[in-house]
This record gives structure tokens, C-alpha cells and sequence, in this order.
């Protein structure tokens, strides 16, 4: 390697094996250095979760967290790349361990193999730089935009279903963005929510979004580029076309990141009850 | 007046699957406008189910209503007064993971 | 599952491992079994090649074919999330089947641990339903575009470079595509030409290109939705803009695909002969 | 005449970096065309080494010029004749997997 600066921390493994980053212009070894001194959580290690995980893995980032409750299906097998046939049956949270540990071996994984409620997620939350939402549900969508408002982390939220997709980080404070409460202060109805489960999802989709969710965490965490914040990207990969819209700023009124917000010690149920059909109802955890 | 109103994230599932919806809105004394908007769409495109889309005068929670790619909160919301060739995109929110 | 039709030729296990997609409207049991009676060939198991490939083989895709001449090596693991630590010096295509088998193990793999030359390369493409262009250098793409144009194979083409990617399907029939040669019939000065080892890449640009090849090459094996033919997608990760432009038809005058070919036989170098410095420069070779 | 020049792929690596440039192009007694273009911004945009940008009087191999996101062979190519707020993207085609 030529054209590398001394004055930084990477061992000569490191600044071989990462060297393809190095040398990018706008990147370099200072880059690569935040990034390793850089944590992030990844709450569920399915669809999204998994190219994020992967990503994220490879990528020279110093310590990953990683949030399942369930166990490896093999209906999960078409679009959960980071699971093998041999881990079906294990927790979601080993199999992907294992892949990502198999990648990288310096990397720090931390492993939560539980479900998220008000009570726990803050003591989680408060251990990591940036948070990625890749969960399947409503209500834990809720709960983690929550305890990133109230834990001062931006999250990098990502969903899909059928051939389309959409992304956005929520609470970017530097650019005074969104949270989720902002733009849905209401839950939707229980009988408008669909769930993968309900109506299906093409990998190659989640594969998309959850590769864009890694790219913005470390661009987020080597502060470079432009975040998609007060942004929502809108994919649909049945007409393959991409669109970008322009979302309202963070909101006086809003239930927890407002000027007098209702929610401060924990995070809250959303304010119309429901449940999704994907697990068991949630109301009763939270 | 003429627009096109578009659906993403499943709403276009109520609209007869069809997500682009070049429209043609009567002449009137008043104003058009978002909230006018939605009755009209209750009364000639929306033929069953209106309340998985309306909800009282407004889009039912989880619908994000987008003026030229713009969220109609940092415009006039229901009170946006609509303009020849306005884009109107609804988009639903989605969840899966 | 309940709701799926009985008149096809899927077992019950894989109705139960697809059916995420299978519940799909404009998908179901029907394109499923054309995705079990199709084939893919991935040209490069680098960047691109990785997340193609484990999209593909999750899909339920009947056969993949797997084309590279190089050993993974250190430096590609920040990308390339196929490979493992444990493959460092493997054959790519070795430790690219080794991960595609994990995952599904009634997948049929071929490898083909080789360089592409004119003379090898129809004898190998013609035995696909489609092709993944996920190579690094210029020269490979005209020969395997020579090679699909004059196999009649539909190509679908994605590269990379620092934060930004580009995606397009060439030589789509259907709709009267152009091909490479129509739109770059002269190739461009070698010193105009970087590579990935230049000059970088991020590891979640290559993932975000290398799905929606995967996504391309399903729903063309499967016939759903619209093929990105005529079109091209622009992607810059680093202000997360992703925009498509629109592109001309084939070209009557086109070397290749036009209405009075020079190149009929087999294929050609690009006229304006360069190298690339990412490999030994192949113009020997062609 | 008032115009937006946009690079992609590499090609803004030859105009200081930047990726958007309005620029105002001087009266003209002849209609500006993409040929003329490529000589105003030889001379007023591109300070270095203009033949990794152009060759002859059009592009070198490799760039594609779109206009309005249309490929520019779906107009006249070099003959286009501009119009006010015109949008001219040049594409520099990657290579890297
Ligand atoms: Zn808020
Ligand atoms: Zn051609």
C-alpha cells in the first residue's frame, strides 16, 4: 500500500485487508479508524437484517449487536442470507453470529436472544452508536423509535413487503429529523397491517434495503456523505423504479421528541392499540 | 383540473391494484383542495372498504399523503389548495422486515 | 399453507420453504416452478458476484452456474460476503458453491474456475437462461457481451466504483434492447479506466447492485413485473440519489447486434484496444 | 441560456469534484447545440487534461450525455439545440464488480 498516512491506529493487517475503503477519496485510513471505534445494533437478524449484518461485518466496524427472539425457519431460507439449512432450528441471533464471526473474526458480536419491551430496550440501546431497524412488525417499530428519541441515537429504519421497499433514519438530530412518531403519531389499524408472513417478500427486495441500511450506518458513523434524514426512499423493484420524497421536520407536537412530550421515561405503546398477525399479539409485553 | 394521483406501499391494493391515476376533477366555485380531493376519491375511485383509506375527513393513520414528492404537512395538509397537474401520491407504510 | 393451487410439480418442502413467495400475488406456485426450471450464469464472484449469487441460490432457482479465475484473497472480504477467512486462497468459485450449498442444498452449481476468452466462453454461456455480468474490467464485459448478443441471451449488467453503481439489462429481446456495443461501441482510453483495487468501493454499494441484478434475473426467469431494458439506474451512495435514465434501442449500425454484424462468429475485442490494470491485461487473450 | 450540467461515474473528477454546475451560457446568434456546449465548457469548465472528457469535437468513448435523464442518440446527438433549463448529465461508465 502506497499513499497510506501514517499517523493512525490500523495495524498492517488491518490496512490490507480494509484497502479496498482506504484508498477511496472522501474515506481513507481516519474513516476506517471511527468506524472501527464504532458500535451498532442490528434489532432483527431476518430479511433486512441479515445483508445489514453482513455488511456491517465485513466492513472493519469494531463491535455489533444483534437482536432476535426467534429461531431459524426454513421458510426464512429464501430471503435471510446470513442463515445456513444447518442452523434451522437455532436462534436467529447464533446462526447469524456465526456467519458474521466466520467473515470477520475481530469483530466484537454481542448477541441479545430476546423480545424487546419497554423494560429492556433502553438498557440495550444505550450501549450502541447507531441503531438499525430491521423488524417485522408495528408495535416494535414503536418501541425502538422510542428508546432512540429517548436514548439520543439515531436510527436507520428500513421495511419491506411484496416487491417494494422504504428507507429513512429517523432522530438525526444534527439536521433536527423525524422520528417515527413525527410521521405516525397514529398507528395504522390492525386489519391494514400486512406482514411478510401474510403476503410475501422477494429476497433480492430485503437484499436492497438492507444493504442501503448498512451503507447509511457507516456513513453515518465515518461522517461522510449526506444521511437520508427529513428524506424517505421509496423502492419498487416489480417497476425497478426509485423515488425519493421530502418529509416534514421533527414536530412540537410529537408525543416523544416534541417541546413537551408525554413519553419521557420509557418508551409507550402507540396510541391506537393493535397487534400484528406475525407473532403473538404484543400488547400484553408492553 | 387535471392530476395524477399515485399509490405505493400496498394502498394501490384499493384502488383496483392500479398505481398511477390520471384524473380529471370537475370545475367548481371553490377551490379543490386535499380534503375535497378525498370525497371525490371516496365517491368515484374508491369502491369498497373506504375505511382502510379514509378515516373522518382525512387518510387513515399510516397513509402519508405526498404533494410533488413533497409531505403535505410542510405544505397546507387537507387545506393544500390543489394545482393543474398537481402529482398526489399516497403511500402506505410498510412494516415487513 | 392453504390457498396454493395443486396443479404443479412443487414437492411440499419446498412449498413450505418458498412460501414467502409463493403467497405473492404476480408470483406464486406457477413462477416458482419456472424459477426451479431455470438457470443463471454469474460472471465474477467479487463484489457483485456475492450477493447475486446467495440471492439467487435462497430463491429456489434451479441451476447456477459460477464463472471466475481468481482466489479470494484478504482485501476482498470488506465486499465480497460470499467468501469467508477460512477460504482466503480458495478458488473464488470453490468458496462461492461452499456458501451457495449451505444455504440450499438442492441447488444444482457448476463451477468454472477460468478466464473468459473468446474461444471458451460461448461453450459456456449457451447452457444458461440468463447471464450476471459481475465483473471488473472492461475488456470481459464486451466479450461476454459479444458472447450474449450472439447466444441470444438476455445480460444483466451491474458495476461499481466508490460510492456509486449502474444497472441496466442488455440484449433484452423483447423489447428490442440494445446491447453494450450499441451504446459504447468504441471502449474507452485505458487511462480513463479505474477499478475497484484504484480506487475503491464501499462494500454496501456492491450489495445494493448485486440484489437488484438478482432481483432483474428473477422476475425475467419468472416473467414478472418490468425488465430494466432501455433503462439505466444511476446510483450514488454517498448522497443516497439513485435516479434512471432513459437509453437508446438497439443501433442498426451495432457490430454486433445491428443488421449487418461484423462480429458473427464468436467475440471480439472492443475496437479501441486498452487494458485494465486490475489483472494482467488480457489482449493477449482475446 | 440557463442550463444544468450534471457528471456521474468519475466524470465530476474532471470538474473540480462538483457534480451539479448551473451555468449561464452567453447570447448566441446561432442556437446553442451540444457541440457548441463541449467547446464552452472545454474552454470555461475543464482546466485539465480536457482529453479525458474530449475527443474531436464530441465526447470520448465511454461518457454518455443525456439530456433531460433521455439519451442524447434518442435526439440529434451533437445537433441537439438546447433549451432554456435544460439538464445535461454526462455518465462516465464504470467498470468495477
Ligand atoms: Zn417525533
Ligand atoms: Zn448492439
Amino acid at each position: 500500500m502506497t499513499n497510506i498516512v501514517r499517523n493512525h491506529s490500523l495495524s498492517n493487517a488491518e490496512v490490507q485487508r480494509y484497502s479496498r475503503q482506504l484508498i477511496l477519496s472522501d474515506f481513507g485510513v481516519h474513516a476506517q479508524e471511527r468506524l472501527k471505534d464504532s458500535s451498532a445494533l442490528i434489532i432483527g437478524c431476518g430479511g433486512l437484517g441479515s445483508p445489514a449484518a453482513l455488511y456491517l461485518a465485513s466492513s472493519g466496524l469494531g463491535r455489533l449487536g444483534l437482536v432476535d427472539h426467534d429461531e431459524v425457519d426454513m421458510s426464512n431460507l429464501h430471503r435471510q442470507i446470513i442463515h445456513r439449512e444447518s442452523t434451522v432450528g437455532k436462534t436467529k441471533v447464533e446462526s447469524a453470529q456465526l456467519t458474521c464471526s466466520q467473515i470477520n473474526s475481530s469483530l466484537k458480536i454481542d448477541t441479545y436472544n430476546l423480545l424487546l419491551t419497554s423494560e429492556n430496550i433502553l438498557d440495550i440501546v444505550k450501549h450502541y452508536d447507531v441503531i438499525l431497524d430491521c423488524t417485522d412488525n408495528v408495535i416494535t417499530r414503536y418501541l425502538i423509535n422510542d428508546a432512540c428519541v429517548l436514548s439520543h441515537k439515531p436510527l436507520i429504519s428500513a421495511s419491506v413487503i411484496r416487491f417494494e421497499g422504504q428507507l429513512t433514519v429517523w432522530n438525526y438530530l444534527e439536521k433536527n429529523g423525524p422520528c417515527y412518531r413525527c410521521l405516525y403519531p397514529q398507528a395504522p389499524p390492525a386489519e391494514t397491517v400486512s406482514t411478510c408472513s401474510d403476503v410475501g417478500v422477494l429476497g433480492p427486495v430485503c437484499g436492497t434495503l438492507g444493504s442501503l441500511q448498512a451503507l447509511e450506518a457507516i456513513k453515518l458513523l465515518t461522517k461522510i456523505g449526506d444521511v437520508l434524514c427529513n428524506r424517505m426512499l421509496l423502492v419498487d423493484g416489480l417497476s425497478m423504479s426509485f423515488r425519493t420524497i421530502k418529509l416534514r421536520h421533527r414536530q412540537p407536537t410529537c408525543a416523544v421528541c416534541g417541546t413537551n412530550p408525554s413519553i419521557v421515561d420509557r418508551p409507550a405503546p402507540p396510541p391506537a392499540g393493535q397487534c400484528t398477525n406475525d407473532q403473538p399479539c404484543r400488547k400484553n409485553v408492553l | 383540473m387535471h392530476l395524477t394521483l399515485e399509490f405505493a406501499g400496498g394502498a394501490e391494493l384499493l384502488f383496483g391494484k392500479q398505481k398511477t391515476h390520471p384524473v380529471d376533477l370537475p370545475e367548481s366555485q371553490t377551490p379543490w383542495t386535499i380534503r375535497t380531493l378525498l370525497v371525490w376519491m371516496r365517491d368515484n375511485l374508491l369502491r369498497e372498504r373506504p375505511e382502510l383509506f379514509i378515516q373522518g375527513d382525512s387518510v387513515r393513520p399510516g397513509i402519508l399523503v405526498l404533494v410533488n414528492d413533497t409531505d403535505w404537512e410542510l405544505l397546507d395538509g387537507l387545506n393544500y389548495q390543489l394545482k393543474e397537474n398537481d402529482n398526489i401520491l399516497f403511500v402506505s407504510t410498510l412494516h415487513g422486515g
